[in-house]
């Protein structure tokens, strides 16, 4: 343990650089986000509320067994929300796994992303028909996809951005270098937003780098970094804005270090007992971004009691009809094996599918 | 003797490996605070300190291409790769440089090192928990490979190759990780590579297969009314030819049955070496029960891509009647 | 018609088709400036511009990632890899991404992906400039794999490649890209994939053989005191399954040619497909001549290593004596 | 040609940070390295006369057939050789293929090294001999072998470093970014030595980053980075000293960016005709490294014609007695093709070998 508290110790959020818009209703005053108005607030809040509903129910459904492993984002609202609502309906997004929800921001129906985590085909969607890519699960792949997409934008002379997610773990692999790389020699419109939540799993921040920020990895790329309190959906979405801005006016990609603490565990399968150290998970689900955004709007006039409970209320509902879709989804048929997985399939998987027809007794 | 599950098994293993010789290193994702995410390293950094069982960075080329350095000052790197499909940007440096170094250097350099993996489908993952990648490993000159489907073969395949001077990557059937335990001898325990274990004596037709598939074939095999030899492989390379064709002089008709897609699959050897050297005893044609050459599939349909009890019964019947 | 070398027939294909189709694009590493290491790609970049013929950083999963990317925004990316052996830190991309993306969009979205490459030995090359990769590429689901050995085919299968819907991965053996020139149709030109050439008739033997290695075949069928068929598979996946089974039925003796290590290389998969589905046809043993299971050697040796005219003929001999 | 002309001027080497020691004889004075005498100035320049003497008669032995394919350093000896004796003999060197020779300085027989570019198992070497990995041909894969070595010398508790080159193109791969963070995080003794020749083949460095310099991307792993005048051997070498002691005092890896130009083709088969601009290569070789080294010697008075001629024909005596035992070599046995792939080879390799051997009538 004392090993791990070490870890800990310098894993705490170096304060250097950290942009922060929400001010703490004391010492710390509240700043505002040009042009973000009462509504513009809300459309924030209403999305933070989804998502924080989305996942608060996904951990109950796993429990009741109704969907399977599920990566809890509980905390993380802040970062996914901020940066959503910097983009607009045609830019791209390719998220990972700790994403996966982002899409119901863009209409994306909750029964497709719990059909996902229930292994269910009903999980697929076109990533053309929502400008988002599907959920990565090999960590950091999908950013060579996002700078990809995005040179292709520019390439077609099109305004459109992209914005990828990946986590701090990411980092390390070669696939965020590679793809950081392209992304900046390319000089595509690309956001690369590291959600630092301090862990990949078991293993700390400390044990993942020696730089002392990751934004100092932007330097290397040549490219603008910033680097912003993860817990503060302004902050977050501020710099994003900026990133997307920049992008448009062909300056290429930014990255953004949007620091928060992991306050669950990394996934329902993962206890993080031994090696996490409980005080310092309290104080980050003390300091959650929902509820000082709450406070925030509270201080600012905008939120009340009855709109933040009808905003629950929507979300909550939206998860019932969600999970109810998901589960009234028919069996998938076997075909679906072999439907998709080449355009041209060859005649042989006509043969396996009869076959197995003819085993399961169909 | 220790009633143990697979898993548990493979953590004694490097424990005992770890103890014996303390060259031994186990590096990984996770391999260290929380003891993996399977457990199978569980204990090992309280019992041996952080310079022996390490929390890498996450980046699987990075920990294997930090493990051929490793060799070279002398280490047995003990590489856990998380899950199958996460091995794969691991396959560069195992294809360049972990199984041609010791040519490279004329022999004079060995390089000891241990690839450990979860595979397999099954369990109910999200996508890329599920893959059956030994085709990649088994092709590639200079590495040996060996899949365990009991908790003492886990244990003593394992022992066995980190005590090899040779690279050798270990799949772990992560379906039967937790499903039934076995006996397992304590201390030290080695099963050597190259020995196939014959599961089960039969006449009539035989079921070649190795980790979780073994399994299937012995289920397959109850539910045959012929007398079914089902041949564990153990070790894929070096393989155990020599029972492979005894057995298949023994019964004739053969049914080879893995995992991963068909085209390429280890089966396909199997039957090529059978075509070669066993033409005039086979009494009926090979045929090969594997996974679909698809994508492995989510899973509330992986059970129609898993190779059943039933395709099992299906082709061994096929073949009887031939 | 032209008259081409097999590396000039390639550099007419890529020409044609990015005529053809402005989302075609070239990226590689020196594919633009210099017209790549063996000048597949020259001219490219005047006649298209950068935007279309890219030299890329130096990053072969940054290659074929942001292929997958490029794809998203609607074009048709041709990945050139420069050699064989530096293609494989592609291989994770392919692996979890190339050849599972469509089926995760549920069909929905096509990924035109073109992986290309100069592949093989006996070029007098420093070591890993002469791999034969083609196992890794044709195990993995979603992925189709060809391979030309004459320059007509060159273009007109990497002219369907790029056409194709689905990720298709070109291996073009480098030992013949300058060797004899041949028969090119001038504009455009396709051949199906899916499709074996019938290189020489005969009703003896059947020589099953692609790329380099079919040049091997003629050679050792000429030296052969029988009526030898000689099979040109050209595409590896989809196969010609047919082809293969109906010269087998004719000679009822076939050697399997391939370059690439033998264990779970290609010809074990045609070995399985003949052991299933010839097996009364068979008059003789299947016998694979192929590389051997260690590394590509230095290439003083290397000669004693590729399947030679002497160890064809060698094998097909012992089947006619059998 | 424009395109190419606009892709050489940003390649050309920014200034900043560079560090010199060797002046130009004129306006800019000569510096000295502390500790680096007489003996030790002429060790530096034998071994770049070594180097030099190799390069050049390999350039002529290939095309006189005599050895295969060679990837030419011409220009890059300052940086191997002002590197090199920063290094105590134990310490490891993990060469790429454009250090090649780099094992003469530590007696590695210019025959063995000769025999590898000849493709002949002469060319074998036990790395354990000279503490000198074997040479690399996959772009930067060798640096994460660098990093576990070096990370396992520091747990053996043992005081040796490792160095390992590359070029500016490696840094685009990710093994290259994955074993600098494992050097980092594991606090390896190692030093990152990036030899920034401004190409790779035919791939500018403009085109390969957007980086204002690559030792930015030290910051990203949190360790120290130099920029040296590649050209200036006393400045490669006192900054790789430094490096080297920083590394056995615990302090971890370094990143050196020793800046110098390819004034050479790639490689023998390459023809850089097409790509690069020749006026610029003039200007590299009229500044070379050698005849600036040798300037300073005179300048000093440490070098005089005589010794400057008995050095050379020293050297080109190396060469003729490497080439010449690199020829005598009797023809490799086939058994090697076998032999030495596995330490307990299995019994098909033997029924393989007599296969053969009878095939070939032996
Ligand atoms: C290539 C690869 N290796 C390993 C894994 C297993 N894995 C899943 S999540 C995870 C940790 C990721 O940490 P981080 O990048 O910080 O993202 P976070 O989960 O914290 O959002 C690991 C190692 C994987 N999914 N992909
Ligand atoms: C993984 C890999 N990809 C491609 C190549 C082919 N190749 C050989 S040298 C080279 C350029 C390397 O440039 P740089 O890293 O700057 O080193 P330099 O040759 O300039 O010393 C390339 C692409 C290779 N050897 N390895
Ligand atoms: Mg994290
Ligand atoms: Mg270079």
């Amino acid at each position: 343990m004392g090993r791990v508290r070490a870890a800990m110790a310098s894993t705490v959020p170096a304060e250097r650089d950290l942009r922060r818009v929400i001010g703490d209703g004391g010492s710390i005053p509240d700043g505002e986000v040009e042009g973000v108005g009462e509504q513009g607030l809300l459309d924030l809040y209403r999305s933070m509320v989804l998502l924080r509903t989305y996942d608060e129910r996904s951990v109950i459904y796993h429990r009741q067994g109704r969907i399977g492993t599920y990566a809890i984002f509980w905390g993380h609202e802040a970062i996914q929300a901020g940066s959503f609502h910097a983009l607009e309906d045609d830019d791209w997004i390719f998220p990972s796994y700790r994403e996966s929800a982002i899409g119901l921001l863009r209409g994306l129906p909750a029964a497709t992303v719990l059909s996902w985590w229930r292994g269910h085909p009903a999980g697929w969607w076109n990533p053309a028909d929502y400008n988002l890519a599907s959920i990565c699960v090999p960590i950091a792949t999908q950013v060579p996809h996002a700078a990809g997409l995005a040179w292709g934008k520019r390439l077609r002379g099109e305004s459109t951005c992209a914005l990828t997610f990946f986590g701090d773990g990411a980092t390390s692999e070669g696939a965020f270098h590679e793809g950081a790389n392209f992304a900046a020699v390319m000089r595509a419109p690309l956001v690369l937003l590291c959600n630092n939540n301090q862990w990949a799993i078991s293993t700390p921040l400390s044990a993942q780098t020696k730089a002392e920020a990751l934004v100092d990895k932007a330097l290397g790329y040549g490219i603008p970094g910033v680097r912003v309190d993860g817990g503060d959906v302004l902050a977050v979405h501020e710099a994003t804005r900026e990133a997307v801005s920049r992008a448009r006016a062909g300056g290429g990609p930014t990255f953004i270090e949007a620091v928060t603490y992991r306050a669950a565990p990394h996934a329902t399968a993962d206890d993080p007992g031994p090696y996490i150290d409980p005080a310092r998970v309290e104080e980050a689900r003390a300091n959650e971004c929902l509820g000082r955004f709450e406070g925030y709007l509270r201080r600012q006039g905008v939120l009340h009691d009855d709109l933040e409970q009808a905003i629950k209320a929507d979300a909550i509902a939206v998860m019932r009809a969600g999970i109810a879709a998901a589960e009234a989804e028919p069996a998938a048929d076997v075909s679906l094996l072999f439907e998709h997985a080449l355009a041209e399939p060859p005649a042989s998987f006509a043969h396996d599918l009869a076959d197995l027809r003819r085993i399961l007794g169909e | 003797m220790s009633d143990l599950y697979l898993v548990e098994a493979v953590n004694d293993a490097l424990r005992v490996e770890m103890e014996r010789d303390e060259d031994v290193l186990v590096i990984g994702e996770d391999v260290g605070r929380s003891g993996g995410v399977f457990r199978a390293t569980a204990g090992l950094l309280d019992r041996f300190g952080p310079d022996r069982c390490v929390d890498t960075p996450l980046a699987e080329a990075g920990i294997l291409g930090s493990a051929v350095g490793l060799c070279m000052a002398g280490f047995r790197p003990v590489c856990e790769m998380q899950y199958d499909a996460f091995s794969y940007p691991c396959l560069d440096q195992l294809i360049t440089h972990v199984g041609r170094y010791r040519w490279r250097t004329g022999g004079k350099m060995t390089f000891p090192i241990t690839v450990r993996m979860p595979y397999g489908g099954g369990v109910r993952a999200p996508e890329l928990h599920d893959d059956s990648p030994e085709t990649y490993y088994v092709h590639t000159p200079g590495i040996k490979v060996a899949i365990p489907s009991t908790p003492a073969d886990a244990k003593g395949l394992l022992a066995a190759a980190i005590r090899d001077p040779d690279p050798v990557v270990i799949l772990e059937p992560k379906l039967v990780y937790r499903t039934e335990r076995g006996q397992v001898p304590d201390g030290e325990y080695v099963v050597p590579l190259g020995e196939a274990r014959l599961a089960r004596e039969g006449s009539d037709v035989t079921l070649v297969a190795y980790g979780a598939m073994v399994r299937v074939c012995e289920r397959a095999a109850d539910a045959l009314d012929a007398s079914v030899e089902v041949l564990d492989l153990r070790s894929l390379k070096p393989l155990d030819e020599q029972a492979l064709l005894a057995s298949a002089a023994k019964t004739g008709r053969v049914v080879l049955v893995q995992e991963a897609p068909r085209t390429c699959g280890y089966a396909a050897e199997l039957a090529a070496i059978l075509a070669e050297k066993a033409l005039l005893d086979l009494r009926a044609p090979v045929v090969r029960v594997t996974g679909y050459d698809v994508p492995y599939p989510y899973w509330a349909i992986e059970d129609a891509y898993m190779p059943s009890v039933a395709r099992v019964v299906g082709a061994a019947r096929s073949l009887l009647d031939f």
